[in-house]
């Protein structure tokens, strides 16, 4: 296991500074991660957040009454616009519950060791994101309290779902994503719950965290199931991460919609995904280790590190921009060359130069050091980065539709009110998720903390 | 635990993984079976060092892969192309390729449910109440320490002898480990 | 046969209704029956009740009890129509009136009523079986009956579908001259008028109720008053009356008093053929065209095909001439000269674009080169026009016609009269009768006399049979003030509107199905006009207010017609009693069509009064009614409302109509908004019209091809007092409208005032962007290349598809629609409304693009070189081009396309759109979830998705207006063409029954029974001897966009032309 | 450390966690009976009529043809409720004087409707039509069951998607001869598979495929 591996010795590696801040002992890193959840009192900050967020929830829920009340021409949408803002923010918020199991699996299995003081919170991330995203199929739908039938149960009706169609591959792909993401999450959690368990002070903690725990007790027996059963979850879970997102812009390049159907869409949009669940690990990441001290374990070569995967996968995202064109322009399908134009020329061109901007040209200054070892520049450049990728949707899914393919059916799209709040109510949704996480959970893998300072601490020295 | 003898075992305290390793090699030299280790992270060996052989845990990830993926091409086909068969857009019944996401997914969603659900059963968990937990300094187990027990149902069990085995490893601390 | 033996009154009436079973009218909601029982309080509650008194009421109860009694109040009829006062009826409309702050109120409600509903088992439903039932009602399956429906001084005949009592839809009626079984979209609109919630439903006497009875008496004591003076101050003011019973009712009372005199008024109907034939022949005749036998038609301004007596007729008839059998085939040929785009213009094959003023200056020049002497001289451009329009109708001598059209001078028809009658095409291409109208003098001038004498005091009763003269008399007659000057004035109408306001006594006026009448074709052939329904409201027809003033009040409108019947059916083969039913059951009179006259020519042509000169700089302003609220008489017809106009494709309002070219000195831009769109919202420019000493602003739009320094104002809008529908929408022209410029004027001034109005736009964008959309092409390229459809995209062979095909062994539905012949005239959207229960959904969710027709009818320019994949072009008509003047224009309605490969099925999470083993893409509601993703992936975009609740569910007169074979969306499904398949349905099961393959014809759509032009052919494409399998193995049919290999079931059969070969193009 | 849970909470633990697992099993199968049970489906249940009038007595006793009441059943989608004309037919006469039936008297002479309380309530978009099931050889107790026995009428069959498909998919089953429709004591023959199959040619039945097309019921 990762205890096994000699650490890439070469000199560039040595001149990053360590995963974990020199001078840490097992029972150092464990008390100070510990503590945020135990002892240390609720800030002032932290319930002024917790507060405004809550509130962006009940706006959240007061959308969705006012949804199902009226339906869903209190949104934007019309034919020929069909989806709006909630597909794309759908395509959003899964995109961005796509970097915690990627950090977690692929990195794990590719033996990263700078995985480990980002991977929990970057899970959980994960599964707040799916949750939000989880709500927009569901609500975007007509009649939601039928959206049963998506589900293949025997109905006396003694019809099924209709396993052709993109959505119902979207239906099992989610919900999978979402149970193994979780099961992970708990799996990678059940060491540290037993040492919460066994550091709590008062009752109530004591067994809150023991029924969690499940009764863990480090022994080895565990270790050893507990190890294979995880490196099996990782194995498992990075060909999942990589078809969700290939399964969602099913939805788009399984149609026949000018700038829908496209055969570059799988690999870009999982690129995409990974490339803003970065930039989301990233936004929170950076508050985080501030307001709580932990920059000893979120050093800047997390930060480094994770600036070079936007930097890569923003590339890809770039390439497939491009793509769509040339595919357009090269096939000469007059259908797509048309569309090609119209982002570039059309009512909406203006989303289309802002995403450019924002997913492709800011990015290129994390080609600089200082840029990338500057926490402030990365911040802003995730805040960025998310914005456009939202942007790419909104161009893919809305544009395409307005332009299709007759023209006496033309339309254009404007979002309401609604649309407007719903967005942000699930923005404020995960960010409460997110609160309430840090105080209540280890935002860091404690045992895995352990396990680097093991390394650490002896080096080589500790196995033969 | 189904006959419950006084008591569980004798349990050493060591504060680093070298020390526990070499623990473990001299108590399995020493002839004893039934051994425990408590560590605060997995260390790599030290459960053969103590004689634990092998883990169903991939076996029964497999099953549950296989499962989930038959199913899923299964309830699919069944589904589309014998319970209720409907001209779709012309598309013929059997319409396999689209039938591979589904597939896809419910074969990751078996695996990964069963290597949880396997491991967590194979650890016999949940077990909230257990004989270690007796020992006060066990506490330490999930934080810097590195415990060894050998537990009382060890043919070559005998507390006295047992503990000043333990000792001799230059553990820090030896205690019983009650089960009242 | 007779329906009113089984409609003897309401409660009878009503208890049919609800005996109507399960699949009636709301279904998929619980409370049908108690909403039924509305209906029947509906049709007799009086007593009228305030809102504050409810409120009281409303007070005073609490909790559980307070619910229930609301659900007891909502039964009264009163308390509903109060509550739609507060909150407008159409769910779109309801939803502008409900602002946010509302919403935690509606919350608390429906979550209160969820509670209701949640607790236990649905209520019982109720069936309540005849008591008697009549012979011939089978419940479950309709009656058809014969009627005809009047319209301004002409008749259609029309068969009516009943269900259970309750007329649900009206077809054309196949023996009746007018119809010839098509209807257009009036007809078809009619029925949703029957059942209009804000028709007037009581008699008033300055607006307070008052009794039938008491009417009677006032009618009496002020028949006696009138007697002493024979009849001196007493006057009536009808619309053109098309009613021999009620022509001789009249005719009979201005007998007994001789002193009286009859008045009349049309808004919307010319004095220039009446004129025109008295300058021509010193007398009034009417002229019948037989455009079927013209090989070359010029319309001089005349909206032949889709507007004015025998358009239905007339269209079918030039529709056959369109008719293309293969490269051998002949088709006629039109010319149109007309300053405004109309349908006729629309399928010209040369289309000249003069300014109405203009018009009399080419008959003229025409006249002169035909060699009667007149002359005028015409610009370049027009004089070789008319030089290829004179060669060909010399050419086709006895085969040609010159229709004038009736917005005309006399002059202009005088003319045409001379020239036909040089031509020798009367008697084969047109022939004369004696005037179906009863009144042939012109309108204005009737008009004028009565104000006249109103100001002079000389009017002491008025009886208004009809029409709305305080909102579309000419305004220099200030008819209102008029009005309130006249002691005692009766009204009689359908809605308490502007003149009833004015006027003492307001009569309701039956609608046409509720009473007995008859009426005239525009051949003189006479239907009786048999009631389907009884009244619904206490209303009342006109035969019974002039009976009222005879010697023998409240005589019933069935022996006013009996009487007069068996007077004249005196000549007729058949004596009333004899041929009674076989006239009711047929719909038409044997023998009362008018016979052919010969009246000679009286008039020169080279001594008529020399014309003033064309100023060619000044802006003339044109008045015409709109092609969809008429003269403002459907204002309050939500299916009228929201069709788009034929050419603009505007709905909900009008629009001051201008040429690109002065759009673009006047500089009025069209900007398109981001809500909704080209296919929703447009900003257009208001303009401040000042016309004859009267202002009016309206919203300015850009209509390519209307003549030059023409601005056309649409008649019928801005209503003050229509009901809810039709209330303050658009601009009100009559306001700028004055007696001496009925139809044309100038002197006027257009100056935009810089503010801007949204319009509800269904079709903005204009040109197909060179996809295979709407092949069309002319006769001589067709001669040369049959299958010029199939060059611009072919679908991919069948043999490419890995997939085996699905087989369609039995019947395979398809349809082919023949461009050739469609003309745009929108009578298929407003049946295929009727017939498949589609709500209206407002302006407000028109502009964004939430309209729910079935079938829309798009319309393209072809020869425009606006095309949007350019920079900066979006193809917008407020960008001016030169080609924009008078660009060719087609129509093409779209339907469902029912692909073989529906894209639509294969997206669908959860088979709620399948096909069927007949290859119907099917579309089951009930299953549906609402995704959307099956219009997305729509490339025809034919899908229409119910955004909100769209469908009144609570307005009990829209209930009985309900198809029962079709079932009422609810909010969140996704709807669609379904080719009628509750149709194909019946109609199978009846074959099934008789184990026998199902004919051809045999099922028929609702579009394609309404189309006047034949257009539409539905049948089983897999027999070969089907009409629709003979058209689809026609060269000329192509799919739409068929690279997509969608594989369609709907095709086109692309549209030919026959311009003349030598002639000017356009 | 001390213990922080008694040992019984092993047990506990262990059997909450399949006691949850066990429980939503039960409870998604309950829900799937509950769905297809009489107290969803409403067979069985008899309602409070005007009339408690009986099927029993008139078809079972008097042999009363079904369509001497119901007379839209052969060529309309409704069977019809027979109008209170057809009641008095007999009812003139017989009885024509006890209380009991006074509802039917009252509704001849004031013409008002008796508002029968309705019984068979298809599902809504279903559109159902006798007319063609009669006359292709589906009985009336197929579906109604045993009316003749039916002392107050009430629903026999499910009447739900499931139940019409079944027949849909193979008719046979059920097809009778023409004359025995509306044999309220028909029994399927032992051979009925290929008496219905010979019928099923002989009424020239529609392909299974397009009698279960969604618009063969469903518009």
């Amino acid at each position: 296991m990762s205890v096994t591996q000699p650490p890439i010795d070469s000199p560039e590696i040595r001149r990053l500074e360590p995963v974990l801040a020199p001078g840490h002992t097992y029972l150092s890193v464990t008390d100070k991660i510990a503590a945020v959840v135990l002892t240390r009192p609720l800030g002032i900050g932290w319930l002024a957040g917790f507060g405004l967020t809550f509130s962006l929830v009940m706006l959240l829920f007061l959308s969705l009454a006012w949804l199902i009340t009226k339906g869903v021409g209190i949104w934007g949408i019309n034919i020929p616009i069909g989806w709006g803002f909630a597909i794309v923010n759908f395509v959003w918020w899964i995109g961005i519950g796509h970097a915690g199991t990627l950090i977690s699996a692929i990195l794990y299995l590719l033996n990263q060791k700078w995985r480990t003081s980002i991977n929990r919170f970057a899970e959980a991330m994960t599964l707040f994101a799916v949750a939000c995203a989880g709500i927009f199929p569901l609500i975007h739908t007509g009649r939601p309290w039928m959206a049963y039938y998506m589900f293949p149960y025997p109905s006396t009706m003694g019809i099924w779902p209709q396993f052709r169609s993109p959505l119902i591959w979207d239906v099992f792909a989610v919900s999978t994503y979402g149970t193994v993401s979780l099961l992970f999450w708990y799996v990678g959690l059940l060491p540290d719950l037993a040492t919460l368990r066994d550091r709590a002070k008062d009752r109530a903690q004591q067994l809150a965290y023991g029924v969690l725990s499940l009764g863990w007790r480090n022994s080895a027996h565990h270790w050893h199931r507990y190890q294979s059963a995880y490196l099996l979850l990782a194995g498992l879970a990075t060909p999942l991460v990589l078809s969700v997102h290939t399964v969602v812009s099913f939805d788009f390049s399984v149609a026949i919609v000018p700038g829908w159907h496209t055969t570059i869409f799988p690999p870009y949009f999982v690129a995409g995904a990974i490339y803003s669940g970065f930039a989301m690990v990233l936004t929170l990441a950076i508050p985080l280790r501030k307001a709580y001290g932990l920059e000893d374990f979120i050093t800047m070569r997390h930060l480094e590190n994770m600036a070079k995967v936007m930097l890569a996968t923003g590339l890809i995202v770039a390439y497939g921009y491009f793509i769509e064109f040339f595919m357009a322009y090269y096939s000469g399908n007059k259908f797509d060359v048309f569309l090609a134009n119209q982002r570039l020329h059309g009512p909406y061109s203006h989303f289309y130069y802002a995403l450019i901007l924002c997913n492709i040209l800011t990015p290129q200054l994390l080609w600089f050091e200082k840029v990338r070892r500057n926490v402030a520049a990365l911040f802003i450049m995730s805040l960025v980065i998310n914005t456009g990728m939202w942007l790419e949707r909104f161009v893919i899914v809305v544009i395409s539709l307005t332009r299709d393919y007759m023209p006496s059916a033309w339309g254009r799209y404007s979002a309401t009110f609604w649309d407007y709040s719903t967005f942000v109510g699930t923005l404020g949704l995960f960010v409460m998720l997110m609160f309430l996480f840090v105080r209540g959970l280890p935002a860091i893998a404690i045992s895995e903390m352990r396990e680097l300072v093991a390394h650490q601490s002896h080096g080589k020295g500790e196995h033969q | 635990m189904e006959h419950r003898p006084h008591s569980y075992g004798v349990m050493a305290e060591f504060d680093t993984p070298e020390e526990i390793m070499a623990a473990a090699k001299k108590t399995r030299e020493a002839g004893y079976k039934h051994v425990t280790a408590y560590t605060p992270f997995p260390i790599e060996g030290l459960a053969e060092e103590i004689g634990f052989k092998w883990t169903a845990v991939p076996l029964i990830t497999l099953l549950g892969g296989i499962g989930g993926g038959l199913t899923g091409f299964g309830m699919q086909y069944w589904m589309m192309a014998v319970s209720y068969p409907l001209n779709i857009g012309g598309r013929p019944l059997n319409s396999w390729p689209a039938f591979i996401p589904v597939t896809f997914e419910l074969t990751i969603l078996g695996a990964a449910t069963f290597a949880v659900l396997g491991m967590i059963a194979l650890n016999k968990l949940p077990e909230p109440y257990h004989p270690v937990f007796n020992v006060d300094r066990f506490s330490h187990a999930s934080t810097d320490k590195f415990f060894l027990c050998i537990q009382a149902k060890d043919p070559k069990y005998n507390l006295a002898e047992t503990a000043r085995f333990l000792q001799g490893l230059n553990a820090k601390h030896v205690d019983e480990v009650k089960d009242e | 046969m007779d329906p009113m033996s089984d409609l003897a009154n309401n409660e009878k009436l009503l208890r049919i209704l609800e005996g109507a079973p399960a699949a009636d009218t709301a279904r998929g909601q619980q409370h049908a029956d108690e909403h039924e029982e509305e209906a029947e309080d509906a049709t007799r509650q009086e007593a009228k009740l305030d809102l504050s008194a409810l409120r009281r009421k409303l007070k005073e109860k609490s909790g559980k009890e307070y619910w229930r009694t609301l659900e007891e109040l909502a039964d009264n009829p009163h308390f509903d129509a109060l509550l739609h006062r507060e909150f407008p009826r159409h769910a779109s409309e309801w939803d502008d009136a409900v602002d946010r702050r509302g919403f935690l109120k509606l919350m608390g409600a429906s979550l209160a009523l969820a509670g209701l509903a949640g607790c236990g088992r649905p209520d019982e439903a109720h069936i309540a079986p005849y008591v008697k039932q009549p012979d011939q009602v089978i419940p479950g399956r309709p009656n058809f009956y014969a009627t005809a429906m009047p319209f301004s001084g002409d008749a259609i005949g029309v068969i009516v579908e009943s269900h259970e009592g309750r007329p649900t839809k009206i077809e054309g009626n196949p023996d009746h001259p007018s119809s010839l079984g098509a209807s257009n979209a009036f007809v078809q609109a009619s029925i949703l008028n029957l059942y209009d919630p804000d028709r007037a439903q009581t008699v008033m006497y300055t607006g307070e109720i008052r009794s039938w009875s008491a009417f009677l008496d006032a009618a009496q004591s002020l028949a006696t008053s009138v007697k002493a003076t024979s009849g001196e101050g007493f006057r009536i003011l009808t619309g053109s009356v098309s009613s021999p019973t009620l022509n001789s009712q009249i005719k009979k009372l201005l007998a007994a008093y001789p002193a009286a005199k009859w008045h009349h008024w049309e808004p919307a109907t010319g004095d220039g053929p009446t004129e025109g034939a008295k300058l021509a022949f010193g007398r009034v005749v009417n002229t019948v065209y037989v455009p079927g036998k013209a090989n070359v038609i010029l319309s001089l301004d005349s909206d032949f095909l889709a507007s004015g007596p025998g358009q239905i007729a007339y269209a079918k008839q030039f529709a056959r001439r369109r008719k293309l059998d293969g490269p051998n085939g002949t088709l006629n040929r039109l010319y149109v000269v007309e300053p405004v785009p109309s349908v006729t213009g629309s399928s010209a094959d040369h289309r000249l674009p003069l300014r109405a003023s203009e018009i009399e200056l080419f008959s003229r020049a025409l006249g002169g080169k035909l060699g009667l002497g007149s002359d005028a001289a015409l610009a370049g451009h027009a004089a070789k026009w008319l030089d290829t329009v004179v060669a060909d109708l010399e050419k086709e001598r006895g085969a040609s016609l010159v229709v004038a059209g009736e917005y005309q001078p006399a002059a202009v028809h005088a003319l045409a009269h001379a020239i036909n009658l040089k031509l020798g095409n009367v008697g084969t291409t047109l022939y004369y009768t004696e005037p179906v109208e009863a009144l042939p003098t012109g309108n204005a001038e009737s008009l004028r006399e009565l104000c006249a004498d109103i100001s002079h005091g000389k009017v002491d009763l008025l009886i208004i049979l009809g029409g709305n003269p305080v909102y579309d008399a000419p305004h220099d007659f200030d008819f209102a003030a008029k009005l309130l000057k006249v002691p005692n004035s009766i009204r009689l109408s359908p809605y308490y509107d502007e003149t009833s306001r004015y006027s003492k006594w307001h009569i309701s006026e039956s609608h046409y199905l509720e009473g007995w009448s008859d009426a005239r074709g525009h051949d003189g052939t006479a239907s009786i006009i048999q009631p389907l329904i009884s009244p619904l409201y206490y209303t009342h027809s006109a035969h019974d207010v002039i009976a009222a003033f005879s010697d023998k009040p409240g005589m019933p409108a069935y022996d006013a017609v009996r009487n007069y019947w068996t007077e004249a059916s005196a000549h007729l083969e058949s004596s009333l009693d004899a041929g009674w039913r076989k006239w009711l059951n047929d719909g038409v009179i044997p023998g009362t069509k008018f016979a052919p006259i010969t009246p000679e020519l009286k008039f020169n042509a080279a001594s008529l009064p020399a014309q003033a000169p064309a100023k060619p700089d000044q802006i003339e302003y044109v008045f015409r009614p709109d092609p969809t609220v008429h003269d403002g008489r459907y204002a309050n017809n939500g299916w009228l409302q929201e069709l788009p106009k034929p050419l603009t494709k505007l709905t909900w309002d009008n629009a001051a109509l201008v040429s690109p070219k002065l759009a673009q000195t006047k500089n009025l831009a069209h900007i398109v908004q981001a809500r909704g769109g080209e296919h929703g919202q447009i900003l257009s420019a208001l303009v401040d019209i000042e016309l004859n000493g009267s202002k009016v602003t309206a919203a300015s739009w850009t209509l390519p091809g209307v003549a030059e320094n023409t601005v056309v104002l649409p008649l019928g809008y801005g209503r003050t007092h229509a009901g809810y529908t039709g209330t303050n929408k658009g601009f009100n022209a009559y306001v700028v409208r004055t007696s001496d410029a009925l139809w044309t004027a100038s002197n006027g001034k257009m100056t935009p005032n810089g503010e801007t109005y949204p319009l509800a736009c269904t079709q903005y964008h204009f040109n197909m962007e060179g996809r295979q959309i709407l092949v069309t092409g002319t006769l001589e390229e067709y001669k040369k290349n049959p299958a010029f459809a199939h060059e611009s995209g072919e679908a991919p062979p069948k043999s490419d598809s890995l997939y085996k095909e699905f087989a369609y062994p039995g019947y395979a539905w398809g349809m082919a629609i023949d461009l050739n012949k469609c003309n745009g005239c929108s009578a298929c959207v407003v049946a295929c409304q009727a017939e498949n229960n589609i709500p209206v959904v407002g302006k407000d969710q028109v502009m964004r693009g939430r309209e729910m027709h079935w079938i829309r009818i798009d319309r393209y320019y072809t020869g425009t070189d606006a095309d949007s994949s350019r920079e900066g072009k979006t193809g917008d008509p407020s960008e001016y081009s030169p080609t924009l003047d008078n660009p060719e224009t087609f129509f093409q309605p779209v339907p469902c396309m029912q692909c073989e490969n529906a894209p639509c099925e294969q997206v669908c999470p959860v088979d709620a759109t399948v096909h069927s083993a007949e290859g119907l893409n099917d579309m089951v509601y009930n299953r549906c979830i609402g995704t959307r993703y099956c219009s997305n992936n729509c490339p025809y975009k034919v899908r229409r998705f119910n955004f909100l609740r769209f469908q009144d569910w609570e307005t009990p007169q829209l209930k009985l207006l309900r198809n029962p074979e079709v079932t009422v969306r609810s909010r969140g499904v996704m709807e669609k063409c379904t080719y009628c398949v509750q149709r194909i349905n019946n109609v199978r099961i009846d074959a099934e029954k008789q184990n026998r393959p199902i004919r051809d014809n045999e099922i028929v759509t609702a579009c394609e029974s309404a189309c006047p032009s034949e257009a539409i052919v539905f049948g089983n494409a897999n027999d070969p001897t089907s009409k629709v399998a003979k058209l689809k193995a026609d060269e000329r049919n192509y799919s739409i966009l068929a690279e997509i290999n969608a594989r369609p079931r709907t095709t086109y059969l692309a549209a030919v032309r026959n311009p003349n070969p030598g002639g000017e193009k356009a | 450390m001390a213990q922080i849970f008694d040992r019984s909470a092993n047990f506990l633990a262990r059997f909450s966690l399949l006691g949850v697992a066990a429980l939503a099993g039960l409870g998604l199968t309950a829900v799937l009976v509950v769905a297809r049970s009489p107290y969803i489906t409403n067979q069985r249940v008899t309602r409070n009529q005007p009339i408690q009038f009986s099927h029993k007595h008139h078809v079972g006793d008097d042999g009363i043809d079904c369509r001497y009441c119901h007379t839209g059943v052969e060529n309309s989608a409704y069977a019809g409720i027979p109008p209170t004309k057809t009641c008095m037919n007999c009812h003139s006469v017989l009885f024509n004087n006890i209380g009991y039936l006074e509802p039917i008297r009252e509704s001849y002479r004031t013409e008002q409707s008796i508002r029968w309380v309705k019984v068979h309530r298809l599902a809504d978009y279903v559109y159902f039509n006798h007319s063609i099931h009669v006359n292709k050889g589906i009985g009336c107790s197929s579906c109604h069951g045993p009316v003749n026995e039916m002392a107050l009428i009430y629903q026999a069959s499910p009447l739900n998607m499931e139940w019409c498909l079944e027949c849909h998919r193979n008719p046979e089953q059920n097809l009778r001869p023409k004359d025995q429709i509306y044999n309220m004591n028909w029994k399927a023959p032992a051979e009925q598979e290929e008496v219905g199959r010979k019928l099923a040619t002989e009424y020239q039945l529609r392909s299974k495929l397009e009698l279960t097309s969604c618009s063969t019921c469903h518009r």
